[in-house]
């Protein structure tokens, strides 16, 4: 079993999908790409438990050289961090499928075999990129992600939405162009060192003098901060959210956007540690500010879909500043955060999208509440998701969150001070926000779709999310396991370690 | 010497100021060939100065491209001026920004 | 008087320059003698032919020639040191037999407009008089084309190969001047082609002027015209270093202006929209190789010892060339001007790589040369911008070619093919990974950064993100956009410009995925030959 | 440039005769105009009127002026390869062969297309 | 006199040395002999009038001039008189400044060139010991700079033509014009096998090489020198390109009397209408300098009279051979107007165009292969003279199937007009040859597709037509 490029074979299936389905009419497209996206879930899950040891590293190594010429290499595999991230993605896309069902089917753009055949080839890419091992690699892929998810944001959703995926294409392509003047520098740095490769392996080997190592920085964290997003290079997220279907947003914020706070883990505090620490302050202050930013504006959002793709950004805060404290609670309560967003979220975009659809709009005070004594299973979902994002213990995301504060307290009393007011910030804007919309004398639902209770394929893809969100939240140690070794590596490498072992909860 | 490269350089300028002051294109023309003919008489005095024979042979391969070039030029100046009825290059301003 | 000494002429190493331009000869001889209705095959095939053969000659001098100093460089000078047949001469005469190919692929295409070529029927008559709706109900066609065509990749040939100054001007003329006219020839909008034809001249001519006085003052600074030699003076310091400085800067006008570099870019929009767009996809890809590859002979091996002195020049012209021509395409509504304005900023990275290091005792082992990168970037952005006009050329309604951009709205769901490949090449323009244009990019900035030329790369760095914009915006109006009015419409080509298409795309596609192998082919051309 | 000096002697006094005669002419004749001697002369009948600049003449002439650059151009190569025909033997032979035929491929083309044709 | 000029003669100039001899001079003598110069065209000038006027007066049956002075040779300078007293007249809508410059343009030029012709070998000065060759000076590109400043010459009559404002002068100095540089592409031609086999462009060293020792056939017969017999081809253009250069009948068309009045000069008077007639004249002399010093062996005495008479070559005597050749020259121009018609325009630059380039294009390849077959050796020199008469003879014919092989040069004629009168499905009449007849019925025309602007709506029609 060792013998077979697992990772490659893992990449190759969505991919393969996607083609197929690309050129299947709408009804065959789904089924293959649920097919695909089923097996890929199945062959990762096979290669996780037959072929990772726990131990942590970089596993299921698989190099080639690509172009000589460059000292670029095809080289994958993946670790703790990687592993996660993989099991997290390949998790969701079957989920967003199904939730998705219907969502395109009367779109332009291919329909349903467009949009399929876009998830699929989202899903080859992500997950390329968080098991790609060559920073050129990781670059190609990682810009790579961006027309899938441009055409899945300008294809489908809302109108207004090609203004949206523009304004979410240049951000990112900025953010990947500025990124590639540190791939670059990379690049000439390990040339100079007299053996140009792009391979990460050989180039945390390299001796890098701090100041450049802090310019390379900079590139690398604009384009990660822009991905994640932090503040202030935010503003794409809420109007992509805004626009694109709630299966689009569950992938772009829950998949995609994680790969903003990989590349920090990554490549920023991989490669560039000493530079890391120099930038500590700042991005400590702007993750601060990102947190509380986001819950304040959530707060005042009238749109769902806005409401929750700006909480997004509170989260994110959390989890760079999860990074950026260097202790191993942060880490590993980052790592965690993003598997728990990454479930929380998608559970929360899945129901307000169901919400949406059969209220016909996403203002919450057209909404006008009612609807919990008509769906109740819908309200119940839409609730616990919303405690979850705003840290219920019990549920997984405050195992995580818990981790950080604690971490940031540690890192300082101010930071971890003010990172708990999102606490107090979350439970407004999630329980206001249901309030407005679930409950109360509730009005007509004259003109819609039907004010109905979920159906079973609704409830089936969110059972799955909850489930783990209760899983994790009382038992979090499987995870911690895969993620712990990976985070010893990292304060390792960045030179710090104040000897704690892991966070427990 | 110096003579003959400061006439030439005087050529040369009165030749672009020309280019770029000039709005009839048969002038912007003339004053185009005036630059290579400046450059042929820098190019003949250098030879001279250098004793090698480079220089002149130059001059005649510049002579063969200026009359390509007018050949070219008159060709491209007398269709714009038959339709237009006009030789000024201002009148031709169809391309803006 | 000094005796005859015969030259010794290498016909072996020139065959693609004699090839080529005897089938222009014989281009010529058939437009005079073969009966009209024969033309246009003839002319066709022997275009084809003569470029093929040229192309077969080429990789055959290619696996014959001499290997210097363990392979930094190779080939021979030509007919007494005035051409040399080196590395990257050879990989430039390839890439540019290859776009020319592709070329007269486009400019035989007679099934978008009705069964007649995109040329003027008659360049005589008068636009709108009845001479040219006479010419026009004939079907008649200006076969002529072809061979100037063919004079212009023989000049393309030259240019990138002329190891002294006479001979580089020479291959300057002899590749302008037949562009000068094709830029003329346009069938639809005659005024616009015209104008485009005399903006192109004069400027041209305007700024070979510049070229040839910088010849002069060179030369007399050197007293001779040859490289070596003038790399010889440079390097010793000898006679007037005024003369010297003067010169250089003009010469870098003549050969700025030909690439379109800032600011000397005023052109290239203007000629770009006016010009037949097979024309303008042949002139864009086709001149910026051979003028690129002449610039980087002149300054490498001519003024090469006198780095210090052109290099802050550059420095600011590429930094210039990157933001105007970004800045500018922004504002640009219509698909050709942007396109141009796209091709200024291209211009402006490839000049990043000409900044870079290149002298091999400053590389380390494996490392990429500037020279390497600039003819990499060369090879890949010759097949984008060909196929990206060439499918300018398919957009049409009944006026013509569409070029407006709000009339390209919509043209996803009018032909999903059509604009899958076009913003395939424009996200190769942009510069986005898994196309050729990235790893160009890659390359061309990581020899610039390594020379130290960090300021040009960061505005590189923002150019491309400017320059992402417009990209973008095409695509969305593309796919996004709802049509305006009954929109445009896509016919459907016959082979030949498909075949163009599909070379551009699946080139750009291949290069992106597995550049290696023509990176090596530009590493294995070495450096220039001196 | 002593081989010039002469030559200037003579254009000198060239030009003074010229300009002298044009002079004398002005103020030697006979003084009594009228408005129809300063017409132009149209045997007899109204002038037509002639736009600024003499007007538009016919293409032909453009085409005659751009074939004779085209050939004297080449003339200006045959020159000196004649007079140094000597040196260069069977390899000038050659060369010029070459070189002649290709201006003769335009020349063809241009008399098969009726540049040649004066109509 | 001249017995004793003779006498003080020294020794011929010696042609190997080059241009040495020449830009030795001092100031005054370059005074002295441009002045000559100058004088010598001016009298040689009133002599040509009227010696045209006698001779065309007795090809018609008339006496010509002969009140003013011995023969009326007085009568061309009584002409000039007349002139000089004529009004002067500046036309309205001439441009005045270009218009009073214009007949000094062409003045210039025609003296100038005289400087470099040369009358004869190295002579002995009277009253002093120093020794010039007659000829004002001499340069390595004589002909060219002959050529050149011929050439400038043009822009007098171009100017002259345009500046007068007026539509005859106009068309006479556009025709002459591209008449003038039309024959000046044969000439220069022409010109290309002389220099080659003298291998010098050098006015004086081209009539050195042209009498070298004579050589015999069998020891009686002079194997001729002069390049008008070995360059025979090359002498007939040269001829047939000089009168055309001259604007002199049969080619005088810039002024053709019938169409144009007195072309470029129509509107010229009193002494600057002298100063074009001058002009004229004096091309005329100078192409026929020229056609002695380059074909006819310059001021070297001919063929016989060297053999009985060995001093014919030196001292002053060479001015009388010279002059008599160029004599023969104008006479031959004289002779020219006196019996031939004047050509139609087409016909005068289709045979520029058409017969004289190829031919010397032909010719020059042809002078230099049998140039390289003599220096390789081996060949006598009779065999030249069979080559020659070969292509005198391919000369000649091509010179007269001109216009059939012409018919057949024609673009082939349209498609349009033969093809496919059913095209569509539906008759179209065919026009009538040579288009609509003026004053006759509208030509009949169906509104049928193929007669709508084409491009727009109408693609398919084309479709079915191609």
């Amino acid at each position: 079993m060792n013998d077979l490029p697992l990772l490659t074979i893992l990449i190759a299936i969505p991919l393969v999908g996607a083609i197929a389905s690309a050129f299947l009419p709408g009804a065959t497209a789904r089924l293959v790409g649920l097919g695909a996206s089923g097996a890929a879930l199945v062959w990762a899950a096979i290669a996780a438990f037959s072929s990772y040891d726990l131990d942590g590293g970089m596993q299921l190594i698989e190099t080639h050289s690509w172009i000589e010429a460059l000292g670029v290499h095809y080289a994958l595999g993946v670790d703790g961090l990687g592993l996660v991230m993989v099991l997290l993605t390949v998790a969701l896309v079957p989920i967003v499928l199904i939730a998705s069902w219907h969502e395109a089917d009367d779109e332009g753009n291919g329909g349903s075999s467009g949009f399929v055949a876009w998830v699929l080839a989202l899903e080859a890419m992500s997950l390329a990129v968080f098991t790609a091992t060559d920073v050129f690699l990781f670059y190609v892929v990682f810009e790579a992600t961006l027309i899938p998810a441009y055409f899945l944001v300008g294809g489908f959703g809302r109108s207004g939405r090609g203004r949206a995926a523009m304004k979410f294409l240049i951000y990112q392509l900025a953010g990947g162009l500025v990124m590639l003047a540190s791939v670059v520098g990379l690049y000439v740095v390990s040339a100079d060192a007299g053996k140009p490769s792009f391979l990460i392996s050989d180039l945390a080997a390299l001796d890098i003098d701090p100041i450049t190592q802090r310019w390379l920085f900079v590139g690398f964290f604009v384009a990660f901060a822009i991905k994640a997003p932090l503040f202030p290079v935010h503003t794409w997220l809420a109007d992509t959210t805004e626009k694109a279907t709630t299966g689009t947003s569950v992938l772009l914020i829950c998949v995609l956007d994680k790969i903003g706070t990989f590349g920090m883990l990554r490549f920023c505090l991989g490669l560039l540690p000493d530079a890391s620490q120099w930038a500590t302050p700042v991005v400590v202050v702007l993750a601060l500010i990102s947190i509380v930013y986001g819950a304040l504006v959530a707060i005042g959002q009238d749109d769902l879909l806005r409401l929750i793709g700006l909480t997004s950004l509170s989260h994110f805060g959390f989890i760079v500043l999860g990074i950026f404290v260097f202790n191993n609670q942060g880490i590993s309560g980052s790592i965690l955060y993003m598997v728990n967003h990454g479930v929380g979220t998608a559970a929360l975009f899945l129901v307000a999208g169901y919400l949406i659809r059969r209220r016909g709009t996403a203002s919450i005070r057209a909404m006008g509440g009612g609807a919990e004594k008509v769906a109740p299973v819908l309200a119940g979902m839409f609730l616990i998701a919303g405690l979850a994002t705003c840290g219920l213990p019990g549920l997984s995301p405050f195992v995580s969150e818990m981790l950080v504060i604690i971490a940031a307290f540690e890192h300082a009393w101010w930071v971890g001070a003010v990172a708990v007011t999102a606490i107090v910030l979350a439970a407004i804007y999630v329980l206001w926000a249901y309030q407005r919309s679930m409950t109360g004398p509730g009005g007509d639902f004259v003109g819609v779709e039907g004010m109905r209770d979920l159906d079973a394929r609704e409830v089936g893809t969110l059972a799955p999310l909850v489930l783990a969100l209760l899983l994790f939240g009382f038992a979090p140690m499987p995870l911690l396991d895969v993620i712990n070794p990976h985070v010893d590596d990292i304060m390792t490498s960045v030179g710090v370690t104040d000897g704690a072992q892991g966070g427990q909860p | 010497m110096t003579h003959y490269i400061v006439l030439s350089a005087i050529l040369f300028t009165i030749g672009c100021v020309g280019v770029l002051v000039r709005r009839n294109a048969i002038v912007v023309f003339m004053c185009i060939e005036l630059m290579l003919n400046a450059s042929n008489l820098a190019l003949v005095t250098f030879a001279k100065q250098h004793g090698n024979l480079d220089g002149q042979i130059a001059a005649f391969f510049v002579m063969v491209v200026a009359a390509a070039e007018v050949v070219i030029g008159l060709a491209i100046i007398m269709t714009i001026f038959r339709t237009r009825r006009s030789a000024s290059v201002d009148d031709a301003s169809l391309l803006k920004y | 008087m000094t005796d005859f000494v015969k030259p010794v002429i290498d016909y072996f190493e020139l065959l693609p320059l004699l090839v080529v331009f005897g089938v222009a000869c014989l281009g010529v001889v058939v437009e005079a003698f073969a009966p009209r209705s024969a033309r246009y095959v003839a002319q066709v095939v022997l275009a084809l032919a003569g470029l093929i053969g040229a192309l077969v000659a080429v990789v055959l001098i290619g696996q014959d020639v001499e290997v210097y100093a363990d392979g930094a460089a190779r080939g021979i000078l030509a007919v007494g040191g005035t051409i040399a047949v080196d590395g990257p001469t050879l990989f430039l005469w390839g890439v540019i037999l290859v776009l020319a190919v592709a070329g007269v692929l486009l400019f035989a295409e007679r099934h978008l407009d009705g069964g007649v070529s995109a040329f003027a029927g008659q360049a005589a008559a008068l636009p709108g008089s009845e001479a040219e709706r006479e010419a026009g109900s004939r079907g008649l066609d200006h076969t002529e084309v072809y061979p100037l065509l063919m004079f212009a990749v023989f000049g393309m040939l030259l240019f990138p190969a002329a190891n002294d100054l006479l001979t580089m001007f020479v291959g300057l003329e002899v590749l302008s001047l037949p562009l000068y006219l094709l830029c003329g020839l346009a069938r639809r909008r005659r005024l616009l082609s015209q104008e485009a034809a005399l903006k192109y001249f004069l400027l041209g001519a305007f700024s070979s002027g510049f070229f040839l006085y910088g010849v002069a003052l060179v030369y007399g600074y050197a007293g001779s015209m040859d490289f070596t030699a003038i790399n010889e003076s440079v390097r010793n310091d000898t006679g007037n270093s005024s003369l010297l400085l003067i010169g250089m800067g003009l010469l870098s006008v003549g050969l700025l202006f030909k690439i379109g570099a800032v600011p000397f870019q005023a052109w290239t929009p203007d000629v770009y929209q006016g010009a037949p767009t097979p024309v303008t996809a042949f002139m864009a890809a086709g001149t910026k190789v051979a003028a690129f590859g002449a610039l980087l002979r002149l300054f490498y091996v001519a003024f090469g010892a006198d780095r210090w002195s052109w290099q802050p020049m550059m420095w600011i012209v590429a930094i210039l060339t990157m933001i105007v021509g970004a800045i500018l395409a922004i504002t640009q509504n219509d698909v050709k001007r942007m396109l141009a304005y796209s091709s200024v900023a291209h211009t402006g990275f490839i000049l990043t790589g000409f900044l870079g290091v290149q002298a091999s005792a400053d590389l380390a082992p494996g490392e990429v040369s500037a020279l390497q990168a600039v003819l990499f970037y060369l090879a890949t952005y010759g097949f984008v911008v060909l196929g990206a006009f060439a499918i300018v050329s398919l957009v049409r309604d009944s006026g013509g070619e569409v070029t407006s951009l709000d009339r390209w709205a919509g043209l996803g769901k009018e032909s999903p093919v059509v604009a899958a490949a076009f913003a395939f090449f424009l996200l190769a323009m942009a510069g986005i990974p898994l196309t050729s244009g990235f790893v160009g990019k890659l390359a061309v900035f990581s020899v610039a950064l390594a020379a130290g030329a960090w300021p040009v790369v960061v505005v590189g760095i923002l150019a491309s993100i400017i320059a992402a914009f417009f990209y973008i915006r095409v695509i969305k109006a593309m796919y996004f956009d709802e049509p305006v009015g009954d929109g445009p419409s896509v016919v459907y080509p016959s082979v030949l410009t498909a075949t163009t298409i599909a070379l551009g795309a699946a080139a750009t596609l291949m290069l992106g995925i597995v550049p290696g192998p023509l990176l090596d082919l530009a590493g294995l051309a070495g450096q220039f030959l001196r | 440039m002593e081989l010039y000096t002469p030559v200037l002697a003579l254009a000198l006094l060239a030009a003074g005769f010229a300009v002298f005669s044009v002079i004398m002419s002005a103020a030697v004749g006979p003084k009594r105009y009228n408005r129809a001697k300063l017409d132009s002369y149209e045997c007899g009948i109204e002038p037509t009127p002639q736009p600024v600049g003499g007007g538009r003449f016919p293409v032909k002439y453009y085409i005659t002026a751009m074939l004779f650059i085209v050939f004297d151009i080449e003339i200006i190569f045959l020159y000196p390869w004649a007079v140094h025909f000597d040196a260069m033997k069977f390899f000038g032979l050659v060369e010029m062969v070459v070189f002649i035929a290709t201006v003769f491929v335009a020349y063809a083309y241009v008399w098969r297309r009726g540049g040649l044709d004066w109509d | 006199m001249s017995l004793g000029l003779g006498v003080l003669a020294v020794q011929p100039a010696v042609a190997d040395d080059g241009l040495s001899a020449f830009g030795q001079d001092p100031w005054w003598l370059i005074l002295i002999k441009a002045v000559l110069i100058f004088l010598v065209l001016v009298l040689l000038t009133l002599f040509n009038i009227w010696f045209e006027r006698r001779v065309v007066a007795r090809m018609q049956h008339r006496i010509g001039p002969n009140v003013n002075g011995p023969f009326g040779l007085l009568q061309s300078l009584a002409d000039g008189v007349k002139l000089a007293l004529k009004e002067d007249i500046i036309p309205k809508a001439a441009d005045k400044v270009v218009f009073l410059i214009a007949p000094v343009i062409a003045t210039i030029p025609a003296f100038v060139t005289f400087a470099v012709i040369p009358f004869g070998p190295e002579v002995g000065l009277p009253f002093t010991d120093r020794t010039t060759p007659l000829q004002l000076t001499d340069m390595p590109v004589a002909v060219l700079f002959v050529m050149a400043i011929a050439s400038i010459g043009i822009y007098g009559i171009v100017l002259g033509g345009w500046s007068s404002g007026s539509t005859y002068s106009l068309l006479g100095g556009l025709r002459s014009s591209a008449q003038m540089i039309s024959y000046e592409v044969a000439m220069g031609l022409a010109l290309v096998a002389v220099f080659l086999y003298a291998g010098s462009m050098s006015t004086s060293e081209i009539v050195a090489a042209q009498n070298p020792a004579q050589e015999y056939w069998l020891g009686v017969i002079p194997i001729p020198t002069w390049y008008a017999v070995i360059l025979l081809p090359s002498f007939i253009i040269y001829v047939i390109a000089m009168v055309g250069e001259t604007n002199r009948a049969p080619f005088d068309l810039p002024e053709a009397e019938g169409e144009l009045v007195g072309g470029f000069h129509t509107e010229y008077s009193s002494l600057k209408f002298a100063l074009f007639f001058l002009a004229e004249y004096i091309n005329m002399a100078t192409v026929s300098a020229l056609a002695t010093t380059l074909f006819l062996g310059g001021w070297h005495a001919p063929w016989p009279i060297i053999q009985v008479w060995e001093g014919a070559d030196s001292g002053y005597w060479p001015l009388l051979w010279f002059f008599g050749k160029m004599l023969l020259f104008i006479f031959m121009f004289i002779w020219l107007r006196g019996s031939l018609p004047r050509l139609r325009y087409d016909q005068f630059m289709a045979f520029g165009w058409k017969r004289l380039i190829p031919i010397s294009l032909v010719w020059i390849i042809a002078v230099a292969s049998i140039r390289i077959i003599t220096l390789d050796g081996g060949i006598d020199r009779t065999y030249l003279f069979g080559a020659a008469g070969v292509f005198l003879v391919l000369f000649v014919v091509l010179f007269f199937i001109g216009d059939s092989a012409e018919k057949a040069d024609a673009e082939e004629p349209d498609r349009a007009v033969e093809t496919d009168a059913w095209a569509g499905g539906f008759p179209t009449p065919p026009m009538p040859t040579g288009g609509a007849v003026r004053g006759a019925a509208a030509p009949l025309t169906f509104p049928d597709r193929r007669t709508t602007v084409p491009g727009t709506a109408d693609s398919a029609a084309f479709d079915e037509e191609k």
